[in-house]
């Protein structure tokens, strides 16, 4: 399996019947396709719409239909349109139980960089400052370490930061990690990885109960 | 998506004693009278009511104020009621004025998750005094506060069991609002109706802003009553 | 003709094509009655109307639709309906070229005072601030004089201001006079009344040019 | 109620060298693109352009950028087009970003009169940058200052003369709190209808708002464009 396909199905289960979720752009888009079918659950895209349905060929489109990431899709019934004061209320006023958000990096203290690199990726933050901030629950997806083998969970973010303290879970090909006032807790592990090398690719301590750890 | 109907007991049992409660409508149009009348059985005490005005004396929110369960209301103004005026002077009741428009931007930015709004509605009058004044851009502001709740009253005109629903002309006024601004959201709806009926486009308040959908069986007197003098005429239905 | 009547007919020359505008609670609320029949003005009502139209009969009325004022109206063609929060937007961010409020004091200044007795007559403001302070234009109508005959143009205002110098023009059963700049201008007088009688029932000084001085 | 009907000509020729001009959309839905086109065509200068977006690379908001009539942009994010990143770099343009929630709320907060709201959104980053921040009941938040503009430059559905306009789907995006926002508003309709066409209750924008309905004839291939890679596919009409 690839990494990313595997980060997106075992992120696909971090939603739960009921739940007002955002997807964030890039990786996380992916997991809509790995929900339960007919689960009750509202997607959320900061564009406008609630009850985000699957993605649409362009030719079957609706030209005014997008999700945040430019995609065509469909509505379920139960959607709604609102315009962008509202849609980011539903996102401060803490109406989304749960964001999934690619990241860059994650610290130790579930600090959360996605946005920048200065000199090289300056596109702007887009809605993930308040994505990462206000939803409930924040988990993170990314690779556990970058193209050249090097960790990206740390002790600090080296990247400019788009939120502090705000990552609750972060789930990579190699393991799930939750986060607790600013402790790392190693809870799953993938499938044909050890304790051991999930370890050496974090540059921050990780809290281990080798009992308590089950594969994904 | 998630069904939220709830009997009307059920969705106000939710609500205890000292709860701060925001009620939609602008006199009659919005008020949900059938919540209150429940709430008013359930009998909770000390609450804090936060709705434009009280209503007209006998009816809605003064029918809570003259059960004795109304600590306090936050409104833009009680000329509707001078039972509610009576009940302040005589210091039965605590009332906090604000401009309306200024207790709409209040509401709506508890909803928008915003702590506090500048303006300079009302600034050096009788509504100013204890808020803290800032100097921003060379000019002198209020800054108020958001104004949360633990709960919101909404009455809608047409609901589906996720929450989405509308409102029927004035009484729209800050029933929006309120479903943002309130950690548990309460509503009635004259209709119901199934998911996908209300085409997304039409949707006034998002079914993610709702908790509880509770279905009127029928509308009493209360929502067609304006009372004119000794005049009381009734258009409900 | 009663001095409510007067009032009320001259303001309603106020009032030009393609205006939005608001008819404040009491005496300006008849002013509609008053309106060239067919002309192009987009009334607003603060509860969250635009296009309101004549007042209904109780027994025909939408239970829904009141303006701020509680009495049952129709809308016209092009009329909207939006939530408070849009409905004072319009209103502080400029759209309302136009309120016409009752009044119990006006200074020279154009403080207006028109929503509290101390002790006496205390229901709150509504959105009497708002519109005092942010419509484009505000006209104030009044009688001249209060019922024991003494004079509600002052110097100053002895009640708590709904707003400072927010009044461009005052409308009485005997005059109307714009202020500008903190001066009170003459403009108007009602038939039948003499200069010198406005005069000496307003308690702030008027300048006077007698021979631009019309009569309503 | 005032017919505003304008050809787009004279709509845009209001516009003037320096002016600020928000534009609606988010990616292509809602992206005014022939009042750009018009624009472009007549070639206002050192102009300030708000948008969620730069749009697409050759397209909207980008057609401006290319013929040298943008000095600053603000936006939430230029991630669909990196010939606008490529003139940012090179320091043809400035460019201020916002969150994109804190956009929308700027851009509210000038359409609803308020000088400026708090928040806590992006205080300690990099966006915060510059930014007054206040302590407000024990809570440290940034003050964002409104966000007003010259012009607005909104996409409709449907409009009637007025200036009631609806908006479809997901091309709602930022458009009604611009058309609140700014000095002048004009609004491109595909449909132009009669009053009273669009029911009360469904107004998105209410007429008062706005300066300027320009009917569109016919829509252009931009409408309906969405380049993925080198697959352009038109989905206008």
């Amino acid at each position: 399996m690839q990494a990313r396909e595997r980060i997106v199905r075992r992120a696909a289960r971090e939603v739960r019947a009921g739940m007002t979720v955002n997807l964030g752009i890039g990786l996380p888009t992916g997991i809509a396709a790995y929900l339960e079918a007919g689960m009750n659950v509202c997607l959320h895209s900061e564009n406008g719409v609630a009850g985000v349905g699957p993605a649409v060929a362009t030719e079957r489109a609706d030209r005014n239909l997008i999700d945040a990431g430019g995609a065509y899709v469909s509505t379920l019934p139960g959607a709604s349109f609102f315009d962008s004061a509202v849609s980011f209320a539903l996102v401060r006023g803490g109406r989304l139980d749960l964001a999934l958000l690619g990241a860059m990096q994650v610290s130790a203290s579930g600090d959360l960089a996605n946005w920048i690199i200065p000199g090289k990726f300056t596109p702007g933050v887009g809605g993930g400052m308040e994505l990462a901030q206000k939803s409930r629950r924040v988990v993170a997806l990314m690779t556990h370490c970058d193209k050249g083998g090097r960790p990206k969970i740390l002790q600090e973010c080296t990247l400019p930061l788009t939120a502090p303290r705000c990552v609750d879970r972060v789930i990579t090909d190699m393991a799930v990690i939750d986060i607790r006032g600013g402790t790392m807790l190693l809870r799953e592990i993938a499938e044909g990885v050890s304790v051991q090398e999930v370890v050496d690719a974090t540059d921050a301590p990780l809290t281990i109960d080798a009992d308590a750890i089950s594969t994904f | 998506m998630l069904d939220k109907r709830t009997s009307i007991e059920e969705a106000i049992a939710q609500i205890t004693d000292g709860a701060s409660i925001m009620v939609g409508g602008f006199g009659v149009p919005g008020t949900p009278f059938l919540l209150l009348e429940e709430l008013v059985r359930q009998g909770q005490k000390r609450l804090t009511i936060i709705k434009n005005d009280a209503n007209e004396s006998g009816m809605g929110v003064d029918l809570l104020v003259a059960n004795g369960q109304v600590a306090r209301l936050v409104v833009s103004h009680l000329g509707l009621n001078p039972h509610a005026i009576e009940r302040m002077n005589a210091g039965d009741i605590t009332v906090e004025f604000c401009a309306q428009g200024i207790l709409a931007e209040r509401i709506r930015a508890a909803g928008a998750g915003l702590p506090a709004v500048l303006t300079d509605i009302g600034i050096d009058t009788l509504l100013a005094d204890g808020k803290p004044v800032i100097e921003f851009e060379g000019q002198r502001c209020l800054v108020e506060k958001a104004l949360s709740a633990d709960f919101a009253l909404i009455h809608a005109e047409r609901a589906d069991p996720f929450g989405n629903h509308t409102y029927a002309a004035s009484a729209r006024n800050f029933s929006p609002l309120m479903a943002m601004a309130a950690q548990t959201v309460i509503v009635e709806a004259e209709q119901l109706v199934a998911e996908g009926e209300i085409a997304p486009d039409a949707v006034h308040t998002p079914g993610p802003f709702v908790d509880a959908v509770v279905h009127l069986e029928a509308l009493t007197d209360a929502y067609g009553v304006v009372r004119r003098g000794n005049e009381v005429v009734n258009r409900a239905g």
